[in-house]
């Protein structure tokens, strides 16, 4: 029995939650550095997932697999492949960034100094790392039960940060922003909860068929999977499609896309900058991550048979979430919906079932979490120095904050998927992937990046181009705590998008696996090229 | 000769003597002697004395109770020794050692609420409990006051409640009709008692208990007129005999009992009425009504102890009716079933929505929760047993644990029990917030809590007998009660404090014990519900 | 050798990185460096066309790999260069001109507090320029695609306190994504079809595949050429392009960038030849261009949007060589490079112009300034003859030869070309006098000020002459600018010849941009001498406007042809009611269905839920008796439920 | 005659119990009338006993009074505590707790 590593990767900040927590009120700023040493120790830890990852090894390694609850045929069971690598160090990789940048968040008003139980600072990290410890664990769980539990419980830590730690920049007056605020957090909880309990059931679902044909239920994928290619398990086609539906809502919620987007922008909007960026930056990657885990590893036929239903899903998101993005008056706001937007380019990738479709949306998801916390913690700070989220109220920020507006560009940049910058490579692959099988889908989606340059560009434009706007005279520009954030991002943008092949040699491997799950394989070139 | 000594004669030959296994009613006997010693101590024992006497008999009855229990179940009576005692009268099997258990550890805990005496203000420099000086007295009256100021409590609330519990023990092991009656009133009346004893609110608690009472009468007439009918139906009262009836074909004794026996009309009749007296005690649509006003009248402590304990042996007595003396109608009764599930559910969750009393709001959930059990009553399977048992237990410390932290929201008034006042308990009192959004999460079903555990099971259950859509009528039930728990807690985090709120008073190590237990059972089911699950599935075989 | 290849595009990527990182302090050595780095690029340049010319025509062409960019499954993307003639070509040019601007620079931006981050720009699109043509696969040609892109956006909206400049960068970068879509989808065909995307595979297999994948390949190619190269109908950003600093407009939007896209015609040659549909496009696109841009350059009063209007119809002469195929190709690329010459020396002398100027481009505020500024006239003299095609400078060589394979295209597609080229020919000695004319000759009408202009739409605010007039004094500009400009005129007066001594240029170009000669229905020579009619014509015309009677220092209303002219002839409008304001509504829309359709069921749900939840609560009326009732009633259905169930 | 009558007689009664529930305000008629509902199931069980020919149902009868007698105890406690609190014994006054 070897050293259980992922446990420890998640059990790491799940500890450091509930140290945190204990910190007493008065030692606010100890609470802090605790919160940040354990993301930074997270962080080694998954370094050295990372690199014990063997990718031309077994599909899943570092597996554990232990009984939990037997009477549901419930395991503890572990075990990462390429995609999981990569979403784990995704996961470890921003959280450090994420404390660092809400540094100041949870700190009392000025003059409010709270009685002592109230310790608004302690929970705001303490949460935080309780929600990388579940992401963790769901990004690991090869268990489908284990999986939903942890799926479910981390939106219970999320809605108190959405709740609990609004933006304060919001509204106008605090008692408007609370209102605010909780609408968003019921929100989020309400429409992912409903997602979960469909998901249950078909969990359910899925163990009343497993117990049906193998004798016990079950929930290991890895079993699944081989029973249903040995031909032991076969489901009949509408159990198999009602139950991917269930598990699909689930993840389309999550993930989100369209129609079921809604809850994103008020939570973004609402949310400080770092939680908003631990939602569409981390926490919805379990969505589309288990939809590729998932859904195409325990129902390939269903999956086949949903696809251009999910692929027109995918380009509504797509267009319709720029679009949306192109009209909003608030940074936040167009933020999410151009998450939205990507998250279509996401399962599009998926869906395409092709390798450079999933490859791609395999590393978009990376690079979406990176580009997306890069722009969204520049707005962040440049929304704490002017107390504003409308675009309205900036104008000329270049002018006297040189520094924040070259990052914001740079993140905008990345947002538009400029080449040289990581999310190009993505999403290049996804169309790609998408287009080699569906020419018009590819095509469709291609549109996207015109419409991604103009919400970008047009953010840029208003916000920090032109005459220098009222208050934002005396701006100061980043300071080293907020360049500390900001540049290790850009230096990663820079780097996988001049050299992912790291990258791709972890993930390829897995994304062949999947593919050979639904029994795809890319279509040949119509010519063979001369070599 | 006469046909009455014809009679007399042939009773000699029916009536033997009978023979008691008291080993194996011991936890019965042991609850139900204490019950009758604490009312000699009310008679005997200087008033003084009275609270420690009979907090500590109860404890110690309750508690040794429970370890016969626990000795019996360890001689295997849950398993392969299970078998019929008393007669006859009584099953000694997985099941009933189950809930007994279950029931006994939900008194015990009821208890400590019970004796609880630090949380209302000092009366002439006297602890009091949330009970009424003296239920007699005309609330605001002379008498009261004069009681009050002796400094009276009513320490008949432990002998009543160990009547109850004894009630409670039985009626779930009942295994004939007659037992069944009996143990429901032997429960039944002292509920209704106390009821009527709050502290506070007075009129409210006497209302509780009037119609609580009525109700109950009423309904307890009804299961009397189906045991009357079934038996008519069947000439026995045995659960067995009436089995093997509705099980033989070769129907019809006597010519003159052609028209009656075996008629099928008396035993569907006769059933519904049983069920239906089963229902209106757990508290499923359309026979709920009585559970919003008399949780909300009653004594906190009351309501906590009825929902929970109430709920568990009344399951227990409907799950033995339904597997051991109907399972021949199982084609009759499971449409009837599914529609009170459904029903429960729905009705339960919606109307939940726009309560405004936090007990009122947990009367309904309550009821949302009965429809969830009923889903696995439904099942039909032993895995429906065992899920229903665990989801029973689960359900119970949840309960109460709620209704505790319930009694320490406190104001001038009392407690404190409207939704509104509850704004910014977060920021008074972290810890007890916390403590709430726990039990309410659990009652949501989220993943780690008992409730999650428990759900699952039913639902598992449920879908393997067949009756998944019953799973998804459940699932939006769920979807929905998710948003009132929710709402609760964005009141007690997420709005700023009332300033003129209710402060949260700090209790004594009883409560404050009670509502760790509760607490430590819900995140055990729900991280590690393992060992129970067996347990339950062990003792999901019924003695017939 | 081939390793030096790398250094080219690492040289200026460095000097970008340096500056733009590098911070205040390096403020005040920052444009040496940054010049610098451009002169070694260039110096490797030369080094690698020697030793290229040492080696013979065979195998000249160098390659390098440096490492595997993006591998996924079939989709091998590479970071390899691919050095041969067509680039070197390519690398010279844009190493050469972009020093010299670099030198140029130094002296115009002295007195802009943001100098070194300008050079770091500079530099950027250097690399990104020189990535573009060295590049051996279109993916990474894309890269630098994108690259000059963000370039030029960073440069067009340099001074981006000026709404007007920021609005053009974001005009220029969207208009060019357009075109880029193009691209990517001619990728993505070439590798569904091919099954890579490099250049050798894909242009010596395209001949295997189907016409119709070719002419699709071919047409998304040409979209993309004309978003970078300013081609109708993708043309509207290059004219608000001049917002941007004008060394910015001779490099970029003149010189080199807008370039790009004759590149990637020729580079993909191939593709073209075997898709005949996509060349008719191609040569059409190119004929209508050349003419828009010289309509659009005469009536202009802005000296660089004129010059802008000349560039977009000089490339127009390249597009339509570079559609005409082989008999095209090579001529393309050397009026390419001539026009590198003389428009970059035009703008730097426009800009030298301004200088001495106080910023002003009105030309209408210019007049009789050759006294002032002799080495700018004489500069921009050369540059004037070079582009009207006078015989024996540059553009008199690569022009005519165009003209001449317009004609050889043969039939009567050959007779329109031939024909449009010749008026363009025309058109372009009109509006080339008109600026010289109404720049360096005439009186000074720049001493008095300016009467308040009516409202006259086609005159856009020039330079922010702030408070009252100031009477400018222009005096000739510094060393450090004349010097370039000396050297693109010499470039501007020789190079055509040069090229052109025994078809040098064309058999430099021969191992990889296939040659044939063309034959036009009529001799060269009557083509040659038609083409300089055509000029005489032009400047004739033009002396008669602007030579002879004095000019209006401000703009007569003029003719229907003339406002639109002024207006773009209308594109800008024409996308305003077709693109923007039908997008603007689009999106409102959305935003309003999104609030109140898509979230507004939730919500709805919510509320109905609510709402039934608060009329059922008032069943429970507290009347004990009436919960009987209910429980009664609840009865009776049980039983007959339950005898129901029996009876069915 | 025929036992059987009994029987629905005993139905009668159980209906006019039920009905006097439903009916009648005064919380001690309405509990009269469940006492008179008990009394029909205890008729029923006797004519049903009566026609087995075994005495389970007298027995049964026989624990009901008890039973029944145990309820008159606890329902006029309550009864009259209620009515010396509210001065009535109307069931529908008792209705503080609704919706």
């Amino acid at each position: 029995m070897s050293f259980p590593l992922l446990t420890a990767v998640a059990a790491l900040p799940a500890i450091g939650a509930v140290a945190t927590a204990a910190v007493p009120a008065a030692r606010r700023t100890a609470a802090k550095w605790l919160a940040l040493a354990v993301s930074l120790a997270t962080l080694v830890l998954a370094a050295v997932v990372a690199f014990r990852f063997d990718p031309g090894g077994d599909r899943y390694q570092l597996t554990e697999s232990h009984t939990w609850i037997a009477d549901f045929g419930v395991r503890y069971e572990l075990g990462v492949d390429g995609i999981g690598v990569a979403l784990i160090a995704l996961t470890a990789l921003l959280i450090p960034f994420v404390v660092l940048a809400g540094w100041h968040d949870a700190d009392p008003l000025e003059g409010t100094e709270p009685d002592r139980r109230w310790r608004p600072t302690q929970g705001f990290f303490a949460l935080i790392l309780a929600v990388e410890a579940m992401v963790i664990i769901s990004f690991a769980a090869t268990d489908v039960f284990l999986f939903y539990v942890f799926f479910e419980a981390m939106l219970i830590p999320m809605y108190f940060l959405i709740g609990g730690f609004g933006d304060r920049a919001g509204a106008r007056d605090e008692g408007e922003a609370a209102k605010q605020r909780s609408y968003a957090a019921v929100k989020f909880l309400l429409y992912n909860l409903a997602g979960g309990l469909v998901m249950l059931a078909a969990v359910i679902g899925l163990y009343a068929v497993t117990a049906d044909q193998l004798g016990e239920g079950t929930f290991s994928l890895q079993a699944i999977v081989e029973a249903r290619a040995s031909g032991e398990l076969t489901m009949a086609q509408n159990t198999e499609r009602l139950l991917f539906l269930g598990f699909f809502l689930a993840f389309a919620v999550k993930a989100p896309l369209w129609p079921l987007h809604t809850w994103l922008p008020n939570a973004m909007g609402e949310s400080t900058a770092p939680v908003a960026v631990l939602i569409t930056a981390v926490v919805d990657k379990v969505g589309t991550f288990a939809m590729l885990r998932f859904c195409l590893g325990l129902f390939p036929e269903a999956s086949a048979w949903a696809t251009p239903v999910v692929l027109a899903l995918a380009l509504v998101s797509i267009v319709y979430g720029a679009l949306l993005a192109i009209g909003q008056r608030d940074i936040k706001r167009l933020i999410a919906y151009a998450s939205i937007s990507h998250f279509g380019f996401i399962v599009l990738g998926i869906f395409a079932m092709t390798s450079q479709g999933q490859g791609g949306a395999t590393l978009y998801m990376v690079n979406h979490g990176i580009s997306t916390a890069a722009l969204m913690l520049v707005a962040g700070f440049l929304i704490s120095r002017r107390g504003s989220r409308l675009i309205a109220d900036y104008g000329g920020v270049q002018k006297v904050a040189p520094v924040l507006a070259g990052t914001f560009l740079i993140g905008g940049l990345a947002t538009l998927s400029l080449p040289g910058l990581a999310p190009f490579v993505s999403e290049f692959l996804v169309l790609v992937g998408t287009f080699t099988r569906y020419p018009a889908a590819g095509i469709v989606a291609t549109f996207g990046i015109v419409l991604a340059a103009l919400y970008v560009l047009v953010l840029y434009q208003r916000t920090m181009t032109g005459p220098v706007g009222p208050g934002v005279e005396r701006m100061p520009d980043l300071r080293k705590r907020e360049l500390a954030v900001v540049a290790p991002l850009i230096a990663l943008l820079i780097l996988l998008g001049v050299f992912p092949k790291p990258l791709t040699d972890i993930v390829n491997p897995a994304v062949e696996h999947t593919l050979s799950d639904v029994q795809k394989t890319d279509p040949d070139p119509e010519v063979e090229a001369a070599k | 000769m006469s046909t009455t000594t014809e009679l007399t004669l042939r009773a000699q030959e029916m009536i033997p003597a009978p023979d008691i296994e008291y080993g194996q009613l011991a936890p019965v006997l042991i609850v139900i002697g204490a019950a009758v010693v604490g009312v000699l101590i009310e008679a005997f024992v200087p008033r003084r004395a009275r609270y420690t006497a009979q907090a500590l008999l109860a404890g110690l009855a309750l508690a040794s109770a429970f370890a016969a229990v626990v000795g019996l179940a360890a001689a295997g009576r849950a398993t392969t020794e299970a078998g019929l005692v008393a007669m006859g009268a009584l099953a000694v099997d997985g099941p009933a050692l189950f809930l007994q258990g279950v029931i006994l550890l939900v008194s015990l805990v009821a208890l400590l609420t019970f004796a609880e005496r630090r949380l209302d203000p000092r009366a002439h420099g006297r602890h009091v409990d949330s009970f009424a000086a003296e239920g007699a007295a005309v609330p605001g009256g002379e008498g009261e006051k004069a009681a009050v100021r002796a400094g009276f409590t009513t320490t008949e609330v432990y002998p009543l409640l160990l009547f109850a519990v004894g009630g409670m023990l039985v009626f779930p092991a009942a295994n004939d009709l007659l037992t069944l009656f009996i143990a429901l009133e032997v429960f039944s009346l002292p509920l209704y008692v106390l009821c009527a004893l709050a502290r506070r609110k007075r009129l409210m608690s006497q209302e509780a208990a009037l119609k609580y009472f009525l109700l109950g009468a009423f309904s307890s007439a009804f299961l009397l007129f189906g045991i009357a009918l079934l038996y008519g139906y069947a000439g026995s009262v045995k659960y067995a005999d009436i089995a093997s009836v509705i099980a033989d074909t070769n129907r019809g004794t006597t010519e003159a009992l052609a028209g009656t026996t075996g008629n099928d009309v008396l035993l569907l009749i006769g059933g519904a009425l049983l069920v239906m007296g089963l229902l209106f005690k757990v508290g499923a649509v359309p026979f709920h009504m009585w559970t919003p006003d008399v949780y909300q009248g009653a004594p906190t402590p009351v309501t906590g102890f009825m929902a929970a304990a109430t709920k568990v042996a009344a399951f227990g007595a409907l799950l033995r009716l339904l597997y051991v003396v109907l399972p021949g109608l199982t084609w009759d009764w499971r449409p009837v079933m599914w529609g009170v599930a459904i029903v429960s559910m729905l009705a339960g969750a919606v109307i939940a929505i726009t309560q405004t009393d936090v007990k009122r709001l947990l009367a309904y959930s309550s009821i949302a929760h009965a429809g969830f059990i009923l889903a696995g009553v439904i099942a039909a399977t032993p895995s429906g047993i065992s899920s229903v048992l665990f989801y029973l237990a689960a359900y119970s410390f949840v309960t109460l644990g709620a209704f505790a932290v319930v009694t320490l929201v406190r104001d001038a008034g009392g407690e404190a029990t409207h939704l509104s006042k509850w704004a910014g308990l977060g920021r008074r009192s972290p810890l007890v917030a916390a403590v709430f959004a726990v039990f309410l999460l659990a009652f949501a079903g989220i993943p780690l809590t008992s409730g999650f555990a428990g759900k699952f099971a039913v639902f598992k259950a449920a879908a393997e007998g067949g009756a998944g859509a019953l799973v998804v009528v459940g699932v939006i039930a769920s979807a929905i009660a998710a948003f009132f728990y929710i709402r609760v807690i964005v009141l007690m985090f997420f709005s700023e404090p009332k300033v003129e709120g209710p402060s949260v008073a700090v209790p004594s190590p009883l409560t404050t014990t009670a509502i760790a237990v509760g607490v430590a059972v819900t995140l055990v089911l729900g991280v590690a519900p393992q060992y129970f699950l067996d347990l339950a599935s062990q003792a999901g075989v019924f003695a017939r | 050798m081939e390793t030096l290849i790398g250094l080219l595009v690492a040289a200026p990527l460095l000097g970008a990185a340096v500056l733009l990182c590098g911070g205040r302090r390096l403020d005040r050595t920052g444009h040496w460096i940054g010049t610098a780095l451009a002169a070694a690029s260039f110096l490797l340049g030369a080094v690698l066309f020697a030793d290229m010319l040492g080696r013979e025509a065979g195998d000249r062409t160098l390659s390098q790999h440096l490492f595997s960019w993006i591998p996924v499954g079939g989709f091998q993307a590479d970071v390899a260069f691919r050095l041969d003639q067509l680039s070197m070509t390519f690398v010279l040019l844009i190493t050469g001109v972009g020093t010299l601007i670099h030198v140029y620079s130094i002296g115009y931006m002295e007195h802009d507090e943001r100098r070194r981050r300008f050079f770091g720009y500079l530099n950027l699109f250097l690399a990104a320029m020189l990535l573009l043509v060295l590049a051996d696969n279109y993916l990474l040609l894309y890269a630098g695609w994108e690259g000059v892109g963000l370039a030029s956006y960073l440069l067009i909206g340099f001074w981006q306190h000026k709404p007007s400049a920021a609005t053009a960068a974001k005009k220029a970068f969207i208009v060019n994504r357009v075109g880029d879509i193009g691209l990517s989808i001619a990728i993505m065909i070439m590798f569904t079809t091919f099954g890579t995307f490099a250049f050798s595979p894909v242009l010596e297999s395209v001949g295997e595949t189907g016409e119709g994948t070719a002419t699709a390949i071919g047409l998304m190619l040409l979209l993309a050429a004309c978003g970078k190269s300013a081609q109708v109908p993708l043309q509207s950003w290059l004219g608000d392009a001049m917002e941007g600093p004008t060394p910015v407009s001779a490099l970029i939007h003149a010189a080199t960038m807008v370039t790009a896209g004759v590149y990637l015609i020729v580079r993909s040659g191939a593709i073209f030849d075997a898709a005949p549909t996509a060349q008719t496009a191609v040569v059409t696109v190119g004929a209508v261009t050349l003419l828009f841009g010289a309509i659009v350059g005469c009536a202009k009063d802005d000296i660089k949007k004129v010059l802008a209007g000349s560039t977009m119809s000089q490339i127009g002469y390249m597009v339509l060589a570079a559609g005409l195929g082989p008999i095209g190709y090579a001529f393309a690329i050397m009026h390419l490079v001539t026009h590198g010459f003389f428009k970059a020396g035009l703008f730097l002398g426009a800009g030298s112009v301004m200088h001495g100027m106080n910023d002003e481009v009105d030309m209408r505020r210019y007049g009789g300034l050759r006294k002032y500024m002799p080495i700018t006239f004489a500069t921009f003299g050369l540059g004037y003859l070079a582009i009207i095609g006078f015989p024996g400078l540059s553009g008199f060589f690569s022009k005519d030869k165009i003209i001449e394979a317009a004609f050889a295209k043969g039939g009567a597609e050959g007779w329109i070309l031939g024909g449009a080229a010749l008026l363009g020919a025309a058109l372009t000695a009109f509006y080339m006098t008109r600026v010289m004319l109404m720049t360096f000759f005439g009186e000074e009408r720049w001493r008095n000020a300016p009467t308040p202009s009516p409202k006259e739409p086609s005159v856009e605010p020039a330079a922010e002459t702030g408070g009252e007039y100031e009477v400018p004094h222009p005096h000739e500009s510094p060393k450090s600018m004349t010097v370039p400009m000396i050297v693109l005129a010499f470039g501007s007066v020789f190079a055509g010849g040069l090229f052109s001594w025994g078809e040098a240029f064309v058999h430099w170009l021969e191992p990889v941009v296939p040659f044939e000669h063309g034959h036009p229905p009529v001799s060269a020579l009557t083509v040659t001498a038609a083409t300089v009619v055509a000029l005489l014509i032009g400047v004739g015309a033009a002396w008669l406007q602007y030579g002879r009677k004095p000019v209006p220092a401000l703009a007569p209303r003029g003719s229907l042809l003339t406002r639109a002219a002024r207006r773009d002839l209308l594109q800008d409008d024409f996308n305003h009611v077709v693109l923007v304001k039908p997008g603007e509504y689009l999106t409102r829309g959305l935003v309003y269905l999104d609030h109140k359709v898509v979230d507004g069921a939730v919500n709805g749900t919510a509320a109905a839920v609510g709402g039934l939840s608060g009329r059922s609560r008032r069943i429970q009326n507290g009347y004990a008796r009436s919960y009987a009732v209910s429980m009664l009633g609840g009865a009776a259905v049980l039983v007959a439920a339950t005898l129901l169930m029996r009876a069915v | 005659m025929n036992p059987v009558n009994y029987l629905y007689l005993a139905a009668l009664l159980f209906t006019i119990g039920a009905s006097g529930v439903l009916l009648r305000r005064n919380a001690i008629v309405v509990f009269m009338s469940v006492e008179l509902m008990l009394n029909a199931a205890n008729l029923a069980l006797v004519a049903f006993s009566r026609l087995h020919g075994n005495l389970d149902g007298q027995i049964i009868a026989f624990f009901t009074m008890v039973v029944a007698a145990a309820e008159v105890v606890v329902g006029l406690a309550i009864i009259v505590t209620i009515f010396r609190s509210r001065h009535s014994a109307s069931v529908d006054d008792a209705s503080l707790m609704k919706l």
